[in-house]
């Protein structure tokens, strides 16, 4: 065992304990924390891959800042305390179950084949941010472009959800 | 292209009006507009053939004349749906500007899972036609029901977008290539590999989400339901049908040579969306909901489509497009002046107001499918599409006894209209009934029976 | 002459056009001149009959063709003609009485209103134009059409007083027997057309067409044919009708249901006869049967009080003993008893007329008695008819019935026995009705002895001409035992041929004298037993069973009408509303529920939601990676 | 390493984001639960783009490995931008009935 | 003529002008005014078609095809040949009866009901002309859509429930119809047009014909096309909605729909089912038989127990045709032959029964038989006129029926004796309902409910003579029909073996 696949397990161990930490933890605080940890983790992976430039966006978008605008609706709505109040235990135990055969169905599929397909680790300039952003703005720049659509989009969301609107207050 | 570059840009115009003009009805005069230039630009590039700007895609999307084709016809639905319900829009919140922006984005979307030539695309396109739609169906802001509808809709639709990228994940892991466009996907011959399976089924169970099909249908009732009905309107039809394409263009071109190979799928995804959404639909009180549940059934006949995956299958498409968006235009149009979304709320419309019950008749024949209604053009090129493909005829004998069914809960409204008498005596009709209403009714009737005589006005142009 | 036969057509259109005028003018008719019309057309067509008669008998036969009725490239029917011995014997029976029950039917119909009266002498037209048509017709098709268009007509007429729910019974009844009898007819016609080809007499006849027959075809055929003329002339098993057929007007009575149409059975098998005679299985049943039902319609008329019903069993019986002449080949005889019969029994139905005419209405013989005093003429017609009936020599019913007789005893003793047997009960009956009837004392009420008087002579007319023709009618056929040519048989051998039967004359006259002898036995018992009759109380034991006609509508009612019912009810009520009806009702019952049920998936939480999604995934994915 | 272990691990963390979505009721949970399906869905491809690097025949494409990643990076884009308005739907609800509870709100059914 | 317009065109578009002009009448009387017009000039040119039957002289006549859906080979394409002018004759004979006889009966929305009408007589038009598959499937739901809302809107009290199981029964078939057109389509050879496009399939008759079709195929596409086609008839056991139907729809509807919509099926066996279908109308010939024969007997016998006079007449109508159709699978000269003219004889006869009903049920407002009787005392007019029909319908020599089932009957027996004495029970069973209904509605004395009757109208009278006239006219002298079925049931059999 060297010291790559000793890496890659202690990540994926962090990254799945806490992501069950996360759907298991009461409190939405703690989850958005665990949820953070498991980012953290994954950013390890992408690292492991020679990733980096993801590996640094994961950090801040997602860490930084998808699950700081989480925690911070999460604050707002002052959900710190126990929210659910009555747990149906047998549902519960049916989407566990369900979800599990599910994944038993996908792994022992991939568990047949037999080819072994390697990851090139820690090596390549793949993920280099060089390699990255000559093919985004080259080849990539239409979706670059229309991603636009989808932030303006998204913009317009937050203004026509979150406003408040007098002329309805005043109507109601 | 044309059309992309012009409902965003529009967008962006539309989303500007709402600041820069006081009157409430200017956007929707502006929204049509816009459209007309898009659906003229759009025609222009597939006579012509060529774009007004040009621009290196490397080959992200494709604008053939089929594809072209379908974004007309969902151009010109959205144009009636626009003169028929554009002044519904403008009443269900004071961002009458930001709804029309968000609708041209929609359209966007359209255009792009019209045309889509990679998965990055495809995935893009589907983003940016869901997104506003999450929107949309929220507008209400006080509406409860409202609320749950967008709730429900957006975390399910969330969660089905991860299922899709998973399956992006899988097909793009088992390509040899290492490429994300869909006609290089590499799928070898011999039994489907693993990988591609997998991705092959996590991408057919989003896009079934995504055009309720069963057994992933259960947002549709609710979020039809729950969202402002002028809204439904167009998520069920123009979406709904860019869906379909989506699905059947992505289907086809990265994994049609193994058609037979997961085929059966669809054959049971068929059959579960055409029986629940028949056999739940007669039981429905709610026209509304019944649509939503009718908008299921449909959706299983659509599903023949893919299940054939032949050149009839096509053209069966864009015709069920035109002819199911127009029908469920012009009954949400009329849904819209009601005051009770009920069956019993239609008792004895025919008398009070004839034009409106005589073009919802029309409406509800044709999505029975009876001749001489678009509607039967498009499920008579479904049949013989699936009739073609040769295999699994059964299915298409199950497909025309539950098309028998819909015929009951599709003339129970007729019913109501015709032979039953209101028990109230006021008017079922509260809303104002303009002239223009009436006119866009009658156009939508009359566009009805003429794609339902002569359906080669929409798949002629393939010829052409 | 021969332009006498062109005008042939004429026979059946006259009272076609008698029926059309009267129908149609029934409301502006005045009664005399519908009477009038009614008789005049038929006497025309005597008229006519008797000139082709003549012709006929001198030797010219005719085919006339007049349109084709129905013509495919492999099969055609042809509305034809055919003139010949046998037809115009008929024609002459038909028209003749015919045309004497017509003018009969003026006087006792007097009652009537207008319109009925008119209505009823149409009718009456329509059944003389059918009854023409059967005979006439040169094929069976034809033939059929009349014999359909005959039960029509007797069905109109035996339910002529429609208001009364009996009478109307009746009608159908005679109508669906009939139309059983009937269904056997077509059968055997198809069967023909399936063999032959042609329903033509001349081509099915003909040698080559004969030779397409199996044995077993012609037994068939003629089986089926003979079904035919057990409904239309009232033999077991569906003779039942007839009896009942009496609610009509007397005069229909006398002419449809004693002098013609009952006897087109007769006539069809006679027409037939060259298929008959060469299907001896046919003929034995046919003989069996006729003689049965000689037998046991002569034993129930025993104990019949209803004056019409007992001459209606009489008449069973004697049709029973044409069929016996006709099982043993002895067309000829069979065709003169027709003859002969026609004349008494019409003679004695009329004259039963004619007293219930006096009586008021009333047709039990118990409320009668010493009639003769008030109505000779009647009593002493009626008593000529009963000697005719009887065959006491001298008389037209001696000859007719000796031929039959003589014929069955060359064929079978013990036939033969029976067969008298049921000649002397026929004896005892008539001359019972006649002596209860006529002499003695009265019965009925003052009221109706007041009333009591002689007919008028429309009536009485046409009774003693058929008390003449009862007579001398035998003549035509006095065998060559007495001296005689048999003139009829001798008229009708190109048509028909009789099997030769070799009696001695010795033999014959030894026939002849015991059954004359029995017979005057049988009517010497009659007089001794009913001189001084007296109302009596109900049969006990086998009288019972008699006067209940063997219980025989009452086994039908148990056997088939009861079961066709039940079956018809278990049908409609389970069958048709619960098992079909209710299959299709059932589905969309069930899709209801389906539905009701299948809402309840839409629980309207997105964790159920989705877990029935990812369960939808566990399935897809299991089929698609595994299966 | 092995690509099985790659899938193996983020088809767990899939499952249990699936899983959570499943369970929770918090309706924030539910979306960060997406949020960990995306994310499953990123390590993967990034695996996936590490793979191919080492195949002859994915080389042939100009374009080849960093392909895979600039998809993550989208994934990432369309993430922030459904969060965006994911929250505002989720707060937009929160002030109408003061619960992010996702069973509270169900009038829409049968 | 012909190169301006045929008769075709006029037959189609005479109704659809008429629909159209009732559709915008102001009051009653000037929509039953145009209605009654304009299908007398109908009845008019469906005459003046019988003078132009030869073929080769007036092909332009009675042709039509215009291209229609280029891409697929779908043409409009109608035109009269034998049976297709019989039973145009018989819509167009019907219609002008229907609309006379009933003008006493006063109706609501009285535009949109002729309208309606007129649009359907238009459908049947049309389906007994369509040369072409697609042409025909179009208006077969043309005849039924009016139909459908014709018995709706006017009919009696669960008309409701009664016409929509009509609707999804007949909807359903058709669909399953539909079906194996589509699948008969994709098995025809290629088509030219003038201008050079070629497809690959084509929806004319003369391809169906030629269509390449395995024996296994034909034997299952024949039984989707025949469910079709025995719905509509219809013939046990597809026969339930018919009785509800029959009952609950305006009585001059159900004139329609029993005169002349059966026949749709009847027709649909002849020209679009055996010639298709050859192998596999052999295959089912004696099942289709067996199935017709047993609902002869099995309607007669519901037929003898009903107390509704409608439901009777309906029952009745099923067994006739159940006749019918075993007479067609009989194949053989006599049989089809007498099928064809009974087709049109049983359309004339039951309208003359509904009429007689119809004016029953308007006096009376009665339609059990157990409440009527006596009606011979105050209408013996009437009586008449029913007692004729009722013995045309139960196929009385010298009446139209009787050749019809005489010719059948006789083709059933050369096919196999057996089927012709069952299905002979039927006579029998007829002669008993019929007579029973006569004897109860008729006869006896009156009662409360029948004593206000009055006689028959002028017009009514006019009506029932003219039918009575048809009854007796074909019933002496068929030849004529027969002469115009002729070829039909030769190139028929020429076809089937």
């Amino acid at each position: 065992m060297n010291i790559t696949t000793l890496v890659f397990i202690l990540l994926s161990v962090m990254a799945v304990g806490s992501a069950a930490m996360m759907i298991a933890s009461k409190s939405p605080v703690h989850s958005v924390l665990w949820l953070i940890v498991v980012f953290f983790a994954i950013s390890g992976h992408y690292i492991l891959l020679n990733a980096q430039f993801l590996a640094i966006v994961n950090i801040i978008v997602y860490a930084g800042a998808i699950m700081v605008l989480f925690l911070f609706v999460v604050m707002l709505m002052n959900l710190n305390a126990e929210t659910e109040p009555i747990k149906n235990y047998r549902l519960q135990l049916i989407g566990i179950i369900s979800g599990g055969t599910l994944l038993l169905i996908i792994l022992s599929a991939i568990m047949k084949i037999d080819v072994e397909q390697l990851v090139e680790m820690k090596t390549g300039n793949e993920g280099l941010i060089k390699s990255l952003g000559l093919n985004l703005f080259k080849n990539y720049v239409l979706p670059f472009e229309i991603s636009s659509v989808l932030f303006l989009s998204a913009m317009i969301g937050a203004v026509v959800i979150g406003k408040k609107d007098e002329a309805v207050e005043n109507k109601k | 292209m044309n059309a992309i570059i012009l409902t965003a840009i529009w967008g962006v115009v539309m989303m500007f009006s709402g600041v820069f003009f006081k009157n409430k009805s200017i956007p929707k005069y502006l929204a049509i507009i816009g459209l007309l230039i898009a659906v003229i630009a759009n025609t222009a590039e597939f006579s012509i053939a060529k774009p007004i700007v040009h621009i290196n895609i490397h080959d992200m999307l494709r604008f053939e004349k089929y594809n072209l084709l379908f974004i007309d016809v969902a151009f010109l639905c959205t144009m009636v749906y626009f003169l028929l319900s554009g002044t519904e829009i403008e009443k269900v919140g004071p961002h009458a500007g930001e709804y029309f922006a968000l609708i041209f984005f929609v359209l966007c979307g359209v255009s792009i899972v019209a045309t889509f030539n990679t998965l990055l695309m495809f995935f893009i396109g589907i983003e940016i036609m869901s997104i506003p739609l999450y929107i949309l169906t929220g507008s209400e802001k006080r509406n409860l029901k409202s609320n749950e509808a967008a709730l429900k809709y957006f975390l399910m639709g969330a969660f089905s977008t991860g299922i899709m990228l998973m399956g992006i994940a899988f097909v793009y892991g088992g390509n040899p290539n290492g490429s994300f466009f869909i006609d290089k996907i590499q799928l070898g011959s011999g039994q489907m590999p693993v990988m591609i399976a997998l991705g092959l089924l996590f991408m057919l169970v989003s896009l079934s989400f995504k055009v309720s099909a069963a057994p992933f249908h259960f947002w549709t009732p609710d979020v039809y339901d729950g969202a402002p009905t002028v809204f439904t309107s167009f998520m069920s039809t123009i979406v709904k049908a860019a869906g379909f394409f989506a699905f059947i263009r992505l289907f086809e071109h990265s994994f049609g040579t193994m058609h037979d190979q997961w085929q059966k799928l669809i054959v049971i995804i068929t059959v579960s969306t055409l029986l629940i959404g028949n056999v739940t639909a007669v039981f429905q009180q709610s026209v509304k909901r019944m649509l939503a549940y009718s908008s299921i059934a449909q959706a299983g006949f659509m599903l023949l489509a893919l299940f054939a995956l032949n050149d009839k299958a096509k053209e069966g498409i864009l015709l069920y497009t035109a002819a199911y968006s127009l029908a469920t235009i012009g009954l949400f149009g009329i849904l819209t002046k009601m005051e009770d979304f009920t069956i019993d709320g239609f008792n004895g419309l025919a008398k009070q107001q004839p034009l409106l019950a005589f073009v919802a008749t029309v409406c509800l024949l044709s999505l029975t499918g009876v001749p001489l209604t678009a509607g039967f053009q498009s499920k008579f090129f479904m049949l013989m599409a699936a009739v073609d493909n040769g295999h699994q005829f059964w299915l298409v004998i199950v497909a025309v006894l539950f098309a028998a069914i819909s015929a009951y809960y599709y003339f129970r409204v007729i019913q109501a209209m015709y032979f039953k008498e209101s028990s109230q005596p006021s008017v079922t009709v509260i809303h104002s009934i303009s002239s223009q209403f009436k006119i866009m009714l009658i156009v939508i009737a009359i566009l009805i029976s003429i794609i339902g005589i002569y359906p080669e006005i929409v798949i002629g142009w393939m010829y052409r | 002459m021969n332009n006498i036969l062109q005008l042939v057509w004429l026979i059946p259109l006259l009272p076609l056009v008698g029926f059309v005028i009267n129908g149609l003018g029934r409301k502006s008719l005045s009664k005399n001149l519908s009477g009038i019309i009614g008789s005049a057309v038929v006497l025309a067509s005597f008229v006519l009959s008797m000139l082709v008669f003549m012709q006929v008998k001198s030797g010219t036969t005719a085919s006339l063709h007049y349109f084709n009725f129905l013509e495919l490239s492999k099969f055609k029917v042809a509305f034809d003609f055919k003139i010949d011995q046998l037809s115009s014997l008929f024609l002459l029976i038909i028209t003749g009485v015919g045309f004497l029950i017509h003018v009969y039917s003026t006087a006792y119909m007097h009652y009537e209103d207008g319109k009925d009266f008119a209505k009823y002498f149409a009718y009456l037209n329509l059944f003389v134009f059918s009854m023409l048509l059967l005979v006439m017709g040169g094929n069976y098709l034809i033939m059929f059409i009349g014999w359909e268009g005959v039960g029509l007509c007797s069905y109109l007429l035996i339910g002529y007083w429609f208001r009364n729910t009996d009478y109307t019974d009746a009608a159908k009844k005679a109508f669906v027997m009939n139309r059983i009898g009937d269904l056997g007819f077509l059968l055997a016609l198809f069967w023909l057309i399936a063999k032959v080809g042609t329903l033509q007499f001349d081509e099915v006849f003909s040698s080559a067409s004969l030779a397409k027959l199996s044995i077993k075809d012609i037994t068939g055929i003629t089986l089926l044919m003979f079904v035919g003329a057990t409904g239309k002339s009232a033999q077991i098993p569906l003779y039942t009708w007839l009896p009942d057929a009496m609610a009509g007007p007397t005069p229909v009575s006398a002419l449809i249901h004693a002098a013609t149409m009952v006897t087109a059975g007769i006539y069809m098998i006679a027409r037939s006869n060259a298929l008959f005679s060469l299907a001896p299985l046919t003929q034995t049943v046919i003989t069996v049967i006729g003689l049965a039902t000689a037998l046991l319609a002569a034993s129930i008329a025993i104990k019949q009080n209803d004056i019409k019903k007992v001459l209606a069993y009489s008449t069973v019986s004697q049709l029973g003993f044409m069929f016996l002449a006709l099982g043993t080949g002895n067309y000829v005889a069979a065709i003169f008893h027709v003859m002969t019969h026609a004349f008494f029994k019409a003679l004695m139905f009329l004259g039963s007329g004619s007293v219930i005419h006096a009586m008021g209405g009333e047709q039990d013989i118990r409320k009668m008695g010493g009639l003769h005093k008030h109505m000779k003429i009647t009593s002493i017609t009626f008593f000529i008819g009963c000697l005719a009936i009887s065959g006491i020599p001298g008389f037209s019913g001696f000859f007719s019935k000796d031929e039959i007789l003589s014929g069955v005893f060359s064929h079978n003793v013990v036939l033969y026995s029976l067969a008298l047997f049921a000649a002397l009960l026929t004896a005892f009956y008539m001359f019972r009705l006649y002596i209860v009837t006529f002499t003695g004392s009265f019965r009925g009420t003052h009221d109706q002895e007041h009333h009591l008087h002689e007919s008028p002579k429309a009536m009485t007319i046409p009774l003693i001409i058929l008390a003449v023709l009862s007579i001398v009618g035998g003549y035509v056929g006095v065998p060559e035992a007495l001296g005689g040519h048999h003139e009829l048989a001798l008229y009708l051998t190109p048509v028909v041929k009789s099997a030769e039967h070799h009696l001695t004359h010795g033999t014959e006259y030894t026939l002849m004298v015991v059954s004359t002898f029995l017979v005057l036995i049988s009517i010497l018992f009659s007089w001794l037993k009913f001189r001084n009759y007296k109302i009596e109380a109900d049969a006990k034991g086998f009288g019972k069973i008699l006067q209940n006609k063997w219980y025989v509508d009452d086994i039908y009612q148990l056997l088939i009408v009861r079961p066709l019912q039940n079956v018809a009810g278990f049908l409609n009520k389970i069958v048709e509303s619960k098992i079909i009806d209710g299959a299709v009702n059932g589905l969309g019952k069930l899709i209801n529920y389906g539905s009701r049920q299948m809402r309840w998936l839409q629980s309207g939480q997105v964790g159920a939601y989705v877990l029935l999604m990812v369960i939808g995934m566990l399935i897809l994915f299991f089929i698609q990676l595994f299966l | 390493m092995d690509i099985k272990a790659y899938i193996v691990l983020s088809l767990t963390l899939f499952t249990i984001g699936i899983i959570g979505v499943l369970v929770r009721r918090n309706a924030i949970v539910i979306f960060m639960c997406v949020e960990l399906m995306l994310n499953a869905v990123n390590l993967l491809l990034v695996a996936f783009s590490k793979m191919h690097a080492i195949s002859n025949t994915a080389k042939l494409s100009p374009t080849f490995a960093s392909d895979a990643q600039i998809f993550v990076f989208f994934i990432m884009v369309v993430a922030a931008a459904e969060v965006s308005v994911g929250l505002a739907i989720i707060v937009m609800m929160y002030r109408n009935v003061h619960t992010v509870d996702v069973n509270f709100l169900n009038r829409l059914k049968n | 003529m012909g190169n301006y317009f045929t008769f075709p065109d006029l037959l189609i578009w005479l109704p659809l002008l008429a629909g159209f002009f009732c559709f915008f009448a102001k009051e009653e009387k000037s929509a039953r005014l145009t209605a009654i017009v304009f299908s007398l000039l109908i009845l008019g040119v469906s005459i003046a078609t019988l003078f132009f039957t030869n073929d080769t002289k007036y092909l332009n006549y009675n042709n039509v095809n215009y291209i229609w859906l280029k891409y697929l080979g779908a043409n409009y394409y109608i035109g009269l040949d034998s049976t297709g002018r019989m039973l145009t004759l018989l819509t167009a004979t019907v219609f002008p009866l229907i609309l006379i006889a009933t003008s006493k009966t006063t109706i609501k929305n009285a535009a949109s009901y002729f309208g309606l009408i007129m649009l359907t007589q238009a459908g049947l038009m049309g389906v007994f002309m369509a040369l072409d598959a697609l042409t025909f499937y179009f208006f077969w739901e043309l005849a039924l859509i009016p139909v459908y809302f014709l018995c709706s809107k006017w009919g009696g009290e669960s008309r409701i429930q009664a016409t929509f199981k009509f609707f999804v029964y007949t909807f359903a078939g058709s669909l399953l119809m539909l079906i194996g057109i589509i699948y008969v389509y994709l098995h025809t050879g290629t088509k030219g047009f003038e201008d050079g496009v070629i497809v690959n399939h084509s929806f004319s008759l003369v391809s169906f014909y030629n269509a390449n079709l395995s024996a296994t195929e034909q034997n299952w596409l024949f039984v989707l096309f025949f469910i079709a086609f025995a719905i509509k008839m219809p013939i046990f056991p597809f026969h339930t909605w018919q009785p509800d139907a029959y009952d609950q729809s305006p009585t001059s509807v159900t004139m329609i729909l029993s005169g002349v919509m059966v026949k749709m099926g009847l027709f649909g066996l002849l020209r679009w089912l055996m010639p298709v279908f050859p192998s596999g109308v052999i295959h089912y010939k004696n099942i289709v038989i067996i199935l017709s024969i047993i609902g002869v007997v099995y309607a007669s016998c519901i037929a003898m127990m009903q107390d509704n006079i409608k439901k009777l007449i309906a029952y009745s109508s099923i067994a006739h045709i159940g006749l019918m159709c075993a007479a067609i699978f009989a194949m053989n000269q006599i049989a089809v032959q007498g099928a064809l003219i009974q087709m049109f004889n049983h359309g004339i006869n039951i309208v003359g029964m509904w009429i007689v009903v119809e004016i029953i049920e308007r006096q009376t407002g009665v339609k059990k038989i157990s409440q009527l009787s006596g009606l011979a005392s105050t209408a013996p007019v009437l009586t008449i006129f029913l007692v004729i029909i009722a013995f045309a319908n139960i196929a009385l020599p010298l009446t139209n029926a009787f050749t019809g089932e005489f010719l059948m009957f006789s083709g059933l027996y050369n096919n196999n004796k057996w089927f012709a004495a069952i299905a002979g029970l039927g006579i029998i069973l007829s002669a008993v309902y019929t007579l029973n209904m006569i004897q109860k509605v008729f006869f006896g004395s009156t009662n409360a409910v029948t004593a206000e009757v009055k006689d028959i109208s002028l017009n009514e009278k006019i009506v029932l003579m003219i039918i009575v006239g048809i009854i007796f006219f074909i019933g002496v002298y068929p030849q004529p029909l027969i002469e115009l079925t002729k070829d039909a049931v030769n190139n028929l059999l020429v076809r089937v073996k």
